[in-house]
Order: C-alpha cells, then structure tokens, then sequence
C-alpha cells in the first residue's frame, strides 16, 4: 500500500484526530521550544489533523502555516479544521518539497519523518526550503532507544526508518544541518493504571509503561541550516 | 488556496515555478483549478481549495 | 566591588559547592541536551564550581573541557575537585576570552552570562571562539519573566542584565548565532514545604514559591553560529 | 596548565598567541611561569597551574 492509501483510510476513520489527542502530550512541549517569531512562516511535514501549526499560529503568531500531507484524506479533514486565512495545506510528498528555496523559517515534523522512502534525501530537501539559521523540529516515537516502538512496522504496509539517536545527528549533518539540540521529551499525561491492571491490551507489564511514556519519550532532533 | 501560494510553490519534479489554469474562485480562494509547470508540462489538480502537488506516479487513484 | 572581589569571596565562603547543589536540579536537563560528541571541547562560561565541564566529560565523552572564571578562587577550587586531564581551568573575564577563534565547539553557560559588563561584546565574543555550526547554551534564572529574580541584584554589587525571553533571542541574532530553541526549565526538585509552613524566610506565599520553581524555572536559550 | 594550551589560548587584548616564559613543571604540568603576549608586551601569570587571563585592568590584587 502506498502513503496516500494507508493514511487516506487512518484520516477516514478518524485516526487523525485521535492521533492529535496523543501526540499533543509530548509534541506542546517542543513546539514551546521552537524560536518562531510573529510573521514567520511555518512548514509542518506530515501535519495529519493540522494541529501543530494552528498552535503556532495562536502561540507564536506565525504568519504563515503550510501543513503538508501525503495523504489527501488528511489535508483536507486539516482544512475543515480550520478557517484561519494563514493556514494553508498541500498534499505533497516528503521525497520532492513543492517549495521555493529558502521559503520556509522553520520546519516542524512530529511522527512523520520515518515514513519518508528516502530520509536522506528528505533532510536535503528541508535544507533546500529552509532559510539560512531555520530550524528543522523533528520529533518521532519511532527510534531505536525506544524499544517499545519496534512492533509498530508490522501493523503498516510502509517501510519505516528506525534511526538511533547517533545516526539522527548524523544524517542530519550530513544534509546540512548543525545539529543544536536532542531530547527525550516524557509523556507525563498518558494515564499509567496501577500495577494489579496489568496485563492490558497493550502492555504486558506496568514497568515497560512507565520506560515507554516516562522514561524514553518523544525523540527530539533539531537542526539548523548553516 | 490563495493565489499568492505560486509565489511559494514550486513543480515537485524540477522545482520550477507553476502557472494556474482553468481557477474557479470563491471569493479569494480558488477552489478547484490546475497547476501547470511550463518546464516539464507536468499537470497538478487543486481539488476543493487544496493543492495536490504529489509526483505523478504518487498520484493516481486508489484502486476502486 | 568587581567580579573577581565578589565571586573570590563567594569561593572562600563555599558558596560555589552550594550553587552547583542548587543549579544542577535545571543545568542537568539543559546539560542533557547538548549535542555534543566524542572528542569535542567545551568552554564552560563562569564555571564556578565547575560541575557542568566535569558532567558533560562523563555523559557526552567530551575530548577537552576548559573552565573560565573571572575569580581566582573559583577557578582554584575547581580545579581542586577534579584531576581529570581532559579540564582545564582559567582565569580570564567575559569581555575579552583568551581563545582562538573557531576553537570550541561548544560554549556552556549557567546563572552566570548576565554579570557581562557588555553582554553583547560577550555574544560576540562567544560567536567568534565558537566554530560554524557550534552552540551557545545559555541558561539563567534572572531574567525579566521571573519577578521573583528581580530583588537579587539589591545583594549584589556588580551591576545584572535582567534581559526578557524577546531580549535574548534579539540579541543572540545581532551577535550571528541564530536561535535554535527557547525553553524554561523547572525545577521539580527544590523541596516546597507544605501550605502550613508559610510565610518562611525566602518565600511569602507557596503559591509564590511554586510559580517560581515549578512554572518561570530556567531559562534557556541555544544559539547556533552560522 | 599543559603546554598544549598554548595552541588555543589567546592574549585578551589582541588576540594574539602567546609565549611560556620562565615555566616550572610538575611532570606535564605547568604549575608556575608567565604568558607573554609578542605584540603588545603584556604579561599573565600561571599561578598553581591556572593561567590568569584577566585584562591588566581588573587583575589588581583587591586592597588588603
Ligand atoms: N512520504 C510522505 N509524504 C508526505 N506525507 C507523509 C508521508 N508519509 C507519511 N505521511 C503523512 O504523515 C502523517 C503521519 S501521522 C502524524 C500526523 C501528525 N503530525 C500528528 O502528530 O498527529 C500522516 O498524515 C501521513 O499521511
Ligand atoms: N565578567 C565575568 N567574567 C568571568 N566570570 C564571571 C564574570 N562575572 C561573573 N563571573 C563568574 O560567574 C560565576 C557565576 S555563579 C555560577 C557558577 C556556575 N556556573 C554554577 O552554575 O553554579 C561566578 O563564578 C563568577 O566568578
């Protein structure tokens, strides 16, 4: 199944905005992080339901907000969303930015950038549209340390990348961009049932709960374009 | 999508600028259309005010 | 009263080992997120005790640590709580760094940068020892958001700089280093007595005491040269 | 201080590197001596193996 199939069908059956329930936990921390100043524009890759950059846009008075999306279904559930005029959402794919160079202040990505076929070339293209001294805010579950993630590639038809926190500063690098920050950011909010609930569904113990939310957390990379 | 997004969007395939045919407005918004790159002759559709610039070959229809 | 006067008596009077004990409830998260690799050498601003240089040895393997000081006494003591050949102390005032430029890869800053006589001919001056694509970290409890940092200056004779959030990042740009993330750290481990205890010596109200460790914490801001 | 410091240390004034006079070794150690700056004459003392960088100006011993 391509991109725009699978998450064409998570955006039909609502996964988008249970997706901004969850994600939201970790991702308002690092977006409180990000130097946006009034008028910047903002480029939020894989933006799925848009949250992220409606945020910006309230918080830090951005000026502009492209959401991008692979998947149709998701940008245009975004869109009825919102009615803000600075917000705007493009279907496109993460491998070829339909962007200008330089266009873009900062660049915000939140448990997407592991979908994209090339991720080298991807960093390439966030350093092509990104501005000099832009930044690129990538924050992903999906990452080696996070052992509890691993599983996740068998429940979707796409080829995911599983980075460490090492290869992370390295590739971006590698495309350009000094690498000026990296963190696990905790998900304090996510509710931990006492000990005699476990099993669950989902966790077969207490203590891997707690190492997932507590402990390993959202894996934050930013870089900024020499 | 507002028509000042063709200063920022670019043609996928060789970033080229794009040139807008065949708008329908409403208002300031255009709300269906197609975007044209004169380089390539690639076509891109704007479906209910949203651009799609997916590459042609990301873009064909689910199958029915 | 100048900084090395000051700061010489604060040394004598074992306050250095006291600031490290408080500072690094907010320093370590802020330490934590440095990118920096194997092998790099850091320039710790104000070292004091010299915690952080000596942490960022053993978490991030950093080849050359160098400790500044504008206090003798600081700088003595520090070097008295370590024999690790990798850190080096010296003696030498915000103003004028007694480096070569492009030599750090990494400038580390904690509770310290605002004594600047010029704070912008320090930034700088950090800009130009620091390498292209090097940080700044810059950490600070004074600064304008936090009232309950205002009266410090009252106890002290060197005149503070109390720079807002705003301040800071437009001052880091005018330097060349651009800002990368702005963030306040709280402090979730400084004791809060309970309701009953107050007023106590510091605090008039716990709410006051909350909004001041819990909330405003530390505020850093991460600057990257370009 | 060892004397690979000397590579990255600067004179404060201008820049300028700096030469190791009358230096006393403890091992690598330099634990004694005096930094001179070629280009403008001033002079830094090495006490207990720290080198002291401080413009001349604010290196004044505090009154007694
Ligand atoms: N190659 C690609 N190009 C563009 N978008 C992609 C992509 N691969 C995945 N995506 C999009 O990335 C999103 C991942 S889900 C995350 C959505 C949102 N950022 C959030 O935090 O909730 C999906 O909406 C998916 O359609
Ligand atoms: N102009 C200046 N030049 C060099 N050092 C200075 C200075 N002004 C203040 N300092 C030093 O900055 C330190 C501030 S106290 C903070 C010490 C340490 N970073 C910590 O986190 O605990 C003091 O040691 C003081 O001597």
């Amino acid at each position: 199944m391509s991109v725009r199939e699978e998450f064409d069908e998570w955006a039909a059956s609502g996964r988008d905005r249970g997706m901004e329930d969850r994600h939201w936990h970790t991702a308002k921390h690092a977006l409180a992080r990000m130097p946006v100043e009034s008028g910047d524009t903002v480029l939020d890759l894989g933006c799925g339901s848009g949250y992220a950059g409606r945020a910006l846009r309230e918080t830090a008075n951005a000026g502009r907000i492209y959401g991008l999306d692979g998947s149709p279904e998701m940008a245009h559930n975004a869109a009825t969303y919102t009615d803000d005029p600075g917000v705007t959402y493009v279907v496109g794919d993460f491998g070829s930015l339909p962007f200008a160079p330089d266009a873009i202040d900062h660049v915000w990505s939140m448990e997407a950038f592991y979908y994209a076929a090339d991720p080298h070339r991807t960093l390439e293209e966030i350093t092509r549209v990104l501005r000099p001294g832009g930044t690129f805010y990538c924050a992903v579950n999906y990452y080696e340390e996070n052992v509890h993630s691993h599983p996740w590639q068998d429940t979707i038809s796409i080829e995911m990348t599983r980075w460490d926190r090492d290869q992370y500063r390295e590739a971006f690098r590698e495309a350009g961009l000094a690498v000026a920050e990296q963190d696990q950011i905790p998900d304090r909010e996510v509710g931990i049932p006492p000990e005699s609930e476990f099993p669950t569904d989902d966790w077969e113990t207490r203590e891997a709960m707690v190492e997932r939310y507590r402990e390993l957390g959202t894996l934050l990379t930013v870089g900024v374009v020499l | 999508m507002k028509e000042s997004l063709l200063e920022i969007l670019r043609c996928p395939l060789d970033k080229h600028e794009l040139e807008l045919e065949d708008a329908e407005y409403d208002g300031e918004e255009i709300v269906e259309g197609t975007l044209v790159c004169p380089e390539c002759g690639e076509r891109y559709p704007i479906e209910d005010g949203i651009p799609n610039l997916l590459p042609p070959d990301m873009r064909e229809e689910a199958p029915a």
